[in-house]
């Protein structure tokens, strides 16, 4: 199980970074919402998969999954829905403002 | 048990709270912000002397003991720099009262400002890898608010780059956190660095310790800097002040403590190699600080420079080494910020960023042009300002250690600063005046107060070094003896 | 035989997640693949109940009632954007 | 063989049952011409098959463990519930973007009644 | 003695003074007021004559940064004396001068500060013990001198001229801290004496030469040795008393004073003699052969002073030779030179600091400089000509002036050096010496009489002068004349000077030698017919003739073509470092994202990967892998599926439901993992970033496919795939290696502990609720964040002025 | 034209009562089943986020006049303000307390300061997530 769910880590990896080096900025954030998956998928894998029952007391059982890997994925959930919803919007407005979400054309403003 | 140590953070975090409800009483807000900042460097301070007489204190969050629970560890090092910040965001708001404008204010810039120094305090004190993550975003988060409050293009156009490559860094932190969780089992960092010292740091551990050092520097711009020139002169002037000053350090601060606390096993491959992202990032540096002619930019090659700099006190990592860091990072916060600060005044007050269409401001402005003087002669690390003891701490170490390259690089590197900033102290402040008494814009006195503020302070940190030596010497002495560190996380009697 | 009877019946789900995500990639209208969608969120809640049989746990019966919720409001959401392209709408807006 | 058993069977049962019914409801999806037929196989047969597998599951757990559970139970109502409202609201979207029926189809019902719709609105005009 | 600490001190307390009092005095008499700091100072300085002469030397130390070792420790001995007086003696004048030279108009109150201000680190370097506060005074001195020669800020020639000095002498004073540093580094200690005492433990270092080098690379700066001289003539851009007292009197001897207090330390290494006798030298050379082409009297001086200030600096390698063995009789000739060379300096600032003058008050007198529209003075300003011809003839080393002492002692020890055996100094080294000695005095001559005769005889062009000449003021002649008495006074009275200044200042050079015999050698200035005096009458009639015919040999200078001038390589180099780092960094610095992504892609590739192809061996163990079930591997290849999918995704809308199937599957492996809390948290999740998507795409542009090369195509593939092979390598290995178990065995207590059955969400709420509180606060901040990023637009109007 | 869909309108009635039900009891019942504050909030929002959806903005806003912002920094003070209530008591900071109280009608109760930190989570979420969509659509 682990092998393969790392395995389909690195896929997502994969497509992500391949969705970040693109030129449009709603790839660029699919890309970054792809590279959460993976990483919450990894620190799941980091604890022990399917090693005992759901973390939940009572449930009776011998020994609990790893809850701790648990806790800090919804951290991290929670931070990459915020981060994600910030550069959404953020994408939204430049566009507006822009008129372009290419990042090509977002090259920034030059000196010479 | 020591609940004061959670007071640098906790202050600003309900400052930011409660200045949300205060919308839309400016003045209040001003008055809040600048009461609970003088309260965030009194107690400071007083963690500070405590630590002094105290040793290391830790605070369990919880009452969980270490690893178990979080905990924040404040050491002189970490503390150090919690009150520079603290005395730097001080000062900065007080400019921006005067500058940031209206607008800002009513749309949540101080409780963005105080979110972001509450990461940064966070970041400073937690014990937890983890914990440092999540501090490290609520930073984050604010500084791509606050990058792009205000909505201009050339800030969206920015931030964009500047937020996709954090939050790139964030997910290698994640990813690294993983690894390391998965190899040894545990997020303190104090208790990582015990067991990975029992195992050893093996090939993988030094592996996965790189990917921290790719995370670090992204954040702190050790040679991963690309996002910065770029995003630190799209904000306003405030803001590129507070990132300047702030942001960049926390990224340091985070190296030092992971490569000195966890990571020291292995320095020839893991400092080697910060060594050497030093040199190259302090050639890119330099090569930049000189390559435009946009003050903007400048400034910000030479926020690159000066991670370079310090971090060839870890690189070469020996106790002076790394006392020359602590000194030349608490002079890079207080003298970057007052170095954007100058520049975005420069800016207002000609309306260009460009040193060709400025020239002979000193003659309308000439304590501007003296305070430009002294940032300039204190980046270069010139005696008696603040950037000298550091640099020649930062140089004996090197020469201890036999780092000559580095150690040449640093010092040409000073150089190029020099050069660089003397390119716009000649162009813009010297020369014919181009600006009649009538164009004039005035500079507003609560603009030049905190620059004065800090071009006082710059000057007291070089003249008065020696009020800090025994701070910095204990906080060197902390980060090269991990098990003080060690001792005092995890040893249970709090 | 229950646990046969329960496995089959996970993959017989999973198929139909699988067909459903062709669905979606096939397209080719956007009411097709909000119905795909729809499609796995019911089947989600279909093979959620049946894990939790399987593990003979009842941690998992919130998930149901949540993925309920949330596909009928994606659903929502889905057709009234596909409608008019807003989803939120204002009074005195059109 | 006591009753549980038998319980848990009968569960398991529903939700082979179940199983196949959404089975036979995506090969609908898969194969039938246009979104209106398709919505046919997907809200209908499947809502059938998740309401199977629910309660199949309340069945099993009702028997095995002697436990009612509530939220099994709101759960079946809701998806009762929201369906079928889900599946008009698709539809309904879809026809009103010109989502094309199949060219089998041979009447379209609503068409004058939208189309007189949308003249009357233009012709009082906002 | 306190006393001399604070004496540092006076000259900044008074320039912190300075801009008050110019607020009420608005007028040329601030310069009185000015004139009393060095002329104080001098006087006080001047009562130790007598002790320091007797050999007392006085010391004390005020704590500083005390950790570092850094204090301010003043050390009054012979040869800080002869600088302190040169410095308030010379500065007094130059003030006296000034307050005459500079007009009414110009901001006094900003000069005096500067001179103040140069003035008081002029005194700290060279009454310093601690080699870091001599750093610091160093420093200061650049920046003054910078800040001076700039005085006129507005014109383009003054800012170049101060931006050359500034960076040559300041970098120079980078390498010299360095090497300070790596003298510390060695001998613990910052304090010049105790180095001297313990550096012979220390000279097999190797840390031991790149000191000195450094040591030399500030100090050859600083006195603009070859090839740093460069600074110097554009230096003249100052107003003339700055050129008479920093760029002729002192603050280019600081350079030498830096060598002379380090001789102890270094001299008697072969590399010391051949460095700092050899740029001495030809520096010397150098100079004189380009003071006679220049057309401008400043600029000649300029070369003239660079020229001088070799022959300075030659001298005190030659001196160090007599360190070499330590004393004996041999090694007395030796110090011969360094005395020369201490005398040579006195009487360099007397004679220069009057030629300076001279010209300031020519230029100021007529408004030019240019020798080919100067002519013809000598009457119209009498007393200007007789100043301009002893300050000359004393350089051009002719008798009855001071200049003619030093001269001939400096080429009795060039000669003396023939018969140097050691350092290998072969006879043909030691014949080459005198040679180009001998030469450059020549040139010398020629162009001390350029000064004078060009400017005071030949016909007079009053057409081609911006003002009608007559002589200058009185005041501006006092302190001319000053200088030129001394000038003569010391030719008389040589050994004045030498008994209560040199004497001193000798046992200052040569600490093991002190009191020896010879060290303090009697000047005369007949001394029969020997080689120098022969020298010297070769001098005068080469010279001469050289002169008369200066007009058929000057073209040569024009053969030399211009781009291979150090100057111009100065410029190049400015320029094409600029160029360069311009083109550098626009290169890589691109503005792109995905170039920026590409670096951290590639940097992440090579040191990660790298560092685990390279240390190799992992083992990966699968063995402990958790077995499948088919709907599982189903699951998994859906999302495979989908995930390759959103790369070839031809609709926005397809790629962002497909990332929506992702996130749901996520949760599907989430329960299988038993985290319930997790897959309830990412469906709604995923839900409703699906919906921000939606919400927000909206009204982006449908993506238009990407229209890219196949090159770029491949090359973005091999870096995601690389990257994605690494991170499941390296995830891999680490399963195969937990070295340890987990902590979070402890919270399965949880409900012992905290009373939470739910062990995820005790941990949460309890263990770690910190990052929970803090978490929120994350999103809070997104929150409002977005809310700001909505409703403030920057307005038309409003466009910031920050564009 | 608004929708007008009675169908949709009224079944939302019926199914917004549910969901909210189903939310508090979610973030309650956190500490010893799946759930908490987070996941509590979230289903509360999408309460009203579908209400946003069936009505319109104004509507809503007539029936629930809060300012979600100041929801959402209710919440975080309410989160940090447990934090600091410990302190008061002289504890560490963030110390979490339970004890057990009986209440009339449910009887013995556990009552915990997680719950009140859960709240403050719950209705940070809340706000932010009503915040964000408003946000955006009112823009349109």
């Amino acid at each position: 199980m682990e092998t393969l769910i790392t395995i389909l880590v690195g896929v997502l990896v994969t497509v992500a970074v391949y969705l970040l080096l693109s030129k449009s900025l709603v790839r660029v954030i699919l890309g970054t919402a792809i590279l959460s998956h993976a990483v919450h998928l990894l620190l799941m894998t980091m604890g022990r998969l399917k090693k005992g029952a759901v973390p939940l007391l009572g449930e009776n059982a011998e020994s609990y999954t790893d809850a701790l890997p648990q806790a800090l994925i919804l951290t991290a959930i929670v931070i990459s829905f915020a981060v994600t919803s910030f550069l959404l919007v953020l994408a939204y407005r430049t566009y507006k403002e822009t008129g372009s979400d290419n990042l090509d054309a977002l090259r920034g403003f030059k000196d010479e | 048990m020591n609940n004061i140590l959670v007071m640098p953070m906790i202050i600003p975090l309900l400052t930011g709270i409660l200045l949300v409800f205060l919308r839309p009483y400016v003045l209040v807000q001003r008055v809040f912000s600048l009461v609970s900042i003088a309260a965030t460097v009194a107690v400071s301070v007083t963690i500070l002397n405590l630590i002094q007489s105290d040793g290391i204190l830790r605070l369990d969050f919880g009452g969980w003991l270490p690893p178990y629970g979080i905990s924040f560890v404040a050491d002189s090092f970490s503390m150090l720099l919690v009150l520079t910040t603290a005395i730097v965001t001080g000062i900065l708001l007080i400019y921006a009262f005067s500058s940031i404008g209206r607008a800002h204010e009513n749309m949540f810039f101080y409780p963005f400002v105080f979110f972001l120094i509450a990461g940064v305090n966070g970041s400073f004190l937690t014990g937890d890898l983890f914990n440092l993550f999540v501090c490290f975003e609520v930073m984050l988060l604010s500084s791509y608010v606050l990058i792009t409050l205000g909505g201009r293009k050339v800030q969206l156009v920015e931030s964009i780059k500047y937020i996709a490559i954090n939050v790139l860094s964030s997910w290698f932190f994640l990813v690294g956190i993983a690894y390391l969780y998965g190899t040894v089992g545990t997020l303190n960092m104090a208790h990582l660095s015990v067991r990975i010292a029992e195992v050893g740091q093996g090939s993988l551990l030094t592996v996965i310790s790189i990917i921290f050092l790719i995370v670090f520097s992204l954040k702190s711009g050790l040679l991963l800097y690309f996002w910065l020139p770029g995003s630190y002169s799209a904000p306003p002037t405030v803001v590129a002040a507070l990132f300047g000053a702030l942001l960049t350090k926390v990224g340091i601060y985070a190296m030092f403590r992971v490569f000195t606390l966890i990571f020291y096993h292995e320095p020839g491959v893991t400092h080697l190699m910060i060594g050497i992202m030093a040199a190259i990032t302090m050639i890119g540096g330099s090569i930049g600080a000189i390559a435009y002619n946009d003050i903007r930019k400048i400034v910000s090659y030479n926020v690159v420079i000066a991670v370079g700099f310090i971090l060839v006190g870890l690189a070469v990592s020996t106790e002076v080494a790394i006392q020359g860091s602590i000194y030349y990072l608490i002079h890079d916060m207080i003298i970057k910020a007052l170095l954007f600060l100058i520049a975005g005044t420069m800016i207002y007050l000609t309306g260009t960023a460009r040193i060709q269409n400025m020239s002979g401001l000193i003659r309308n402005y000439p304590l501007l042009g003296w305070l430009f003087f002294i940032t300039m002669l204190s980046l270069a690390g010139i005696p008696p300002l603040s950037g000298f003891i550091g640099k020649v701490y930062v140089g004996q170490g090197a020469i201890e250690a036999g780092a000559f390259v580095l150690l040449a690089i640093a010092f040409l590197s000073s150089i190029f600063v020099l050069y660089s900033l003397l390119r716009i102290f000649l162009n813009c402040f010297w020369g014919e005046t181009i600006i009649n008494e009538d164009d004039d814009v005035p500079l507003k006195k609560g603009m030049l107060i905190p620059m004065v503020l800090f071009g006082i302070l710059t000057i007291a940190l070089g003249v008065g070094a020696e009020g800090l030596a025994p701070y910095v010497t204990d906080a060197a002495h902390t980060l090269m003896n991990p098990k003080i560190y060690i001792d005092a996380v995890l040893n249970s009697d709090s | 035989m229950i646990q046969a009877m329960l496995t089959t019946s996970l993959v017989l789900f999973s198929i139909t997640i699988a067909i459903a995500v062709i669905r979606i990639i096939l397209g080719p209208s956007m009411p097709d693949r909000v119905i795909g969608l729809d499609m796995i969120g019911v089947n989600l809640i279909a093979m959620i109940a049946v894990i939790s049989v399987v593990m003979n746990t009842k941690a998992f019966l919130e998930v149901i009632l949540i993925l309920g919720i949330l596909s009928f409001i994606g659903t929502i959401a889905f057709s009234k954007f596909i409608e008019r392209g807003v989803i939120v709408e204002r009074k005195h807006d059109r | 063989m006591n009753v549980s058993t038998i319980g848990e069977f009968v569960g398991a049962f529903l939700i082979l049952t179940g199983g196949v019914a959404s089975v036979i409801s995506v090969f609908g999806l898969l194969r039938l011409p246009d979104v209106y037929t398709r919505s046919h196989a997907a809200t209908k047969s499947s809502t059938l098959a998740v309401l199977l597998t629910l309660s199949g599951a309340f069945i099993y757990f009702l028997f095995s463990q002697h436990f009612v559970s509530v939220r099994l139970l709101l759960g079946i109502v809701f998806v009762f519930l929201t369906a079928p409202v889900a599946g008009h609201l698709i539809v309904r979207a879809a026809y009103r973007s010109n989502v094309k029926l199949a060219d089998i189809s041979t009447e379209d019902e609503l068409y004058e009644v939208l189309h007189k719709d949308k003249i009357k609105e233009d012709g009082t005009g906002q | 003695m306190l006393a001399i600490t604070i004496a540092i001190f006076i000259p900044f307390l008074a320039a912190l003074l300075v801009p008050f009092i110019y607020k009420r005095v608005q007028s040329r008499s601030i310069g009185w007021f000015v004139m009393s700091v060095p002329l104080a100072l001098f006087i006080y300085l001047a009562s130790f004559i007598p002790a320091v002469a007797g050999g007392k030397t006085y010391i004390h130390t005020i704590k500083w940064i005390d950790s570092a070792g850094i204090n301010f420790t003043t050390y009054l001995d012979g040869l800080s004396m002869i600088f302190g007086l040169l410095i308030t003696g010379v500065g007094s004048l130059v003030i006296l001068y000034s307050i005459y030279y500079l007009s009414e108009r110009e901001a006094l109150g900003r000069f005096y500060v500067y001179l103040l201000m140069f003035m008081g680190s002029m005194l700290g370097v060279i009454l310093s013990d601690n080699i870091m506060v001599l750093y610091v005074f160093w420093e200061l001195t650049s920046i003054s001198s910078f800040l001076l020669i700039a005085f006129w800020y507005h014109r383009k020639k003054s800012r170049y001229g101060a931006q050359k000095s500034m960076l040559i002498t300041v970098s120079g004073g980078v390498g010299m801290l360095a090497g300070f540093i790596m003298l510390y580094t060695m001998t613990g200690s910052y304090s010049v004496r105790e180095i001297i005492e313990t550096i012979g433990q220390y000279t097999n270092e190797s840390l031991f030469l790149p000191a000195m080098l450094l040591v030399l690379l500030g100090a050859f700066t600083k006195s603009a040795q070859f090839p740093f001289h460069i600074w110097l003539p554009d230096a003249m851009e100052a107003p003339t008393p700055v050129s008479a007292y920093l760029h002729s009197a002192t603050m280019v001897k600081a350079g030498i004073y830096l060598v002379a207090r380090f001789t102890p330390v270094f001299g008697g290494e072969a590399v010391w003699f051949y460095t700092v006798t050899g740029v001495g030298i030809f520096t010397l050379f150098w100079g004189s052969v380009n003071a006679v082409r220049q057309t401008d009297l400043k600029a000649l001086l300029a070369y003239s002073t660079i020229s001088q200030l070799g022959l300075i600096m030659s001298l005190f390698g030659l001196g160090s030779a007599a360190l070499n063995e330590g004393y004996s009789a041999d090694s007395v000739i030796y110090t011969q030179a360094t005395f020369a060379a201490l005398f040579h300096l006195i009487n360099h600032s007397t004679f220069k600091g009057a030629l300076f003058m001279v010209v300031g008050i020519v230029d100021h007198q007529v408004g030019t400089r240019d020798i080919r529209r100067l002519g013809g003075l000598m009457t119209l300003m009498p007393v200007t000509f007789t100043i301009a011809v002893i300050g000359s003839f004393s350089m051009a080393g002719l008798p009855p002036f001071n200049g003619f002492l030093s001269k001939e002692m400096f080429f009795e020890s060039v000669l003396n050096v023939r018969n140097l055996d050691i350092f290998a100094m072969g006879p043909l080294m030691g014949s080459l010496l005198p040679v180009v000695a001998w030469v450059a005095s020549v040139l010398t001559f020629v162009y001390s009489m350029i000064i004078v005769f060009q400017t005071f005889l030949g016909k007079h062009q009053p057409d081609r002068l911006d003002r009608k000449a007559f002589e200058a003021p009185v005041g501006m002649l006092i302190a001319p004349s000053i200088l030129a008495l001394f000038v003569v006074g010391i030719f008389f009275f040589p050994n004045v000077v030498g008994t209560y200044l040199l004497g001193p200042a000798m046992t200052a050079v040569y600490p093991p030698f002190e009191g020896a015999e010879g060290l303090v050698p009697h000047i005369a200035a007949w001394h029969g017919f020997n080689a120098p005096i022969m020298m010297t009458i070769g001098v005068i009639a080469v010279g001469a003739l050289l002169y008369i015919y200066l007009r058929y040999w000057r073209g040569i200078y024009s053969l030399a073509p211009m781009r291979w001038n150090l100057d111009s390589m100065y410029n190049g180099l400015l320029t094409q470092t600029e160029k360069t780092s311009s083109f550098l960094t626009r290169t890589y610095m691109t503005g792109y994202l995905r170039d920026y992504l590409v670096y951290i892609f590639v940097f992440f590739i090579l040191t990660v990967g790298g560092g685990l192809l390279w240390t190799g061996g992992f083992s990966i163990d699968l063995s402990n892998d958790a077995p499948m079930t088919i709907s599982e591997y189903i699951i998994i290849f859906v999302m495979m599926g989908a995930s390759i999918a959103i790369i070839f995704a031809k609709s926005r809308m397809t790629a962002i439901l497909l990332n929506g199937v992702l996130g749901y599957s996520i949760a599907i492996l989430f329960v299988v993992f038993r985290a319930p809390d997790l897959a309830l948290t990412q469906i709604i999740v995923e839900t409703v970033t699906t919906a921000l998507f939606l919400l927000c795409f909206y009204f982006l542009p449908e993506w238009s496919k990407e229209k890219s090369t196949r090159s770029l195509k491949v090359f973005k593939g091999i870096i995601a795939i690389s990257v994605g092979t690494v991170v499941t390598v390296l995830a891999l290995v680490v399963q195969g290696n937990k070295m340890f178990e987990s902590i979070s065995v402890y919270f399965e207590n949880a409900y012992e502990l905290a009373g939470g059955k739910n062990i995820v969400n005790t941990i949460l709420g309890d263990f770690r609720a910190f990052d929970t509180m803090l978490e929120v606060v994350v999103l809070f901040i997104a929150g409002i964040g977005v809310f700001t990023l909505i409703k403030l637009k920057a307005g038309k109007g409003d466009e910031d002025v920050e564009d | 034209m608004k929708i007008n869909d009675v169908i949709l309108q009224t079944v939302t009635k019926i199914v917004v009562f549910i969901i909210l039900t189903f939310g508090v009891e979610l973030f309650l019942s956190g500490h010893y089943n799946p759930g908490g504050g987070f996941i509590g909030g979230l289903v509360l929002s999408s309460a009203f986020v579908l209400l946003y959806l069936v009505f319109d903005i104004e509507t809503v806003h007539k029936g629930i006049p809060f300012d979600f912002k100041k929801v959402a920094a209710f919440g975080v003070l309410l989160a940090v303000g447990t934090g600091l209530g410990s302190v008061l008591f002289g504890a560490s900071f963030l110390t979490q307390t339970a004890s057990y109280f009986n209440l009339p009608v449910f009887g013995a109760t556990e009552l915990s300061t997680v719950m009140l930190f859960e709240a403050g989570v719950a209705l940070t979420v809340v706000g932010v997530v009503v915040t964000i969509i408003l946000s955006i659509s009112e823009d349109v």
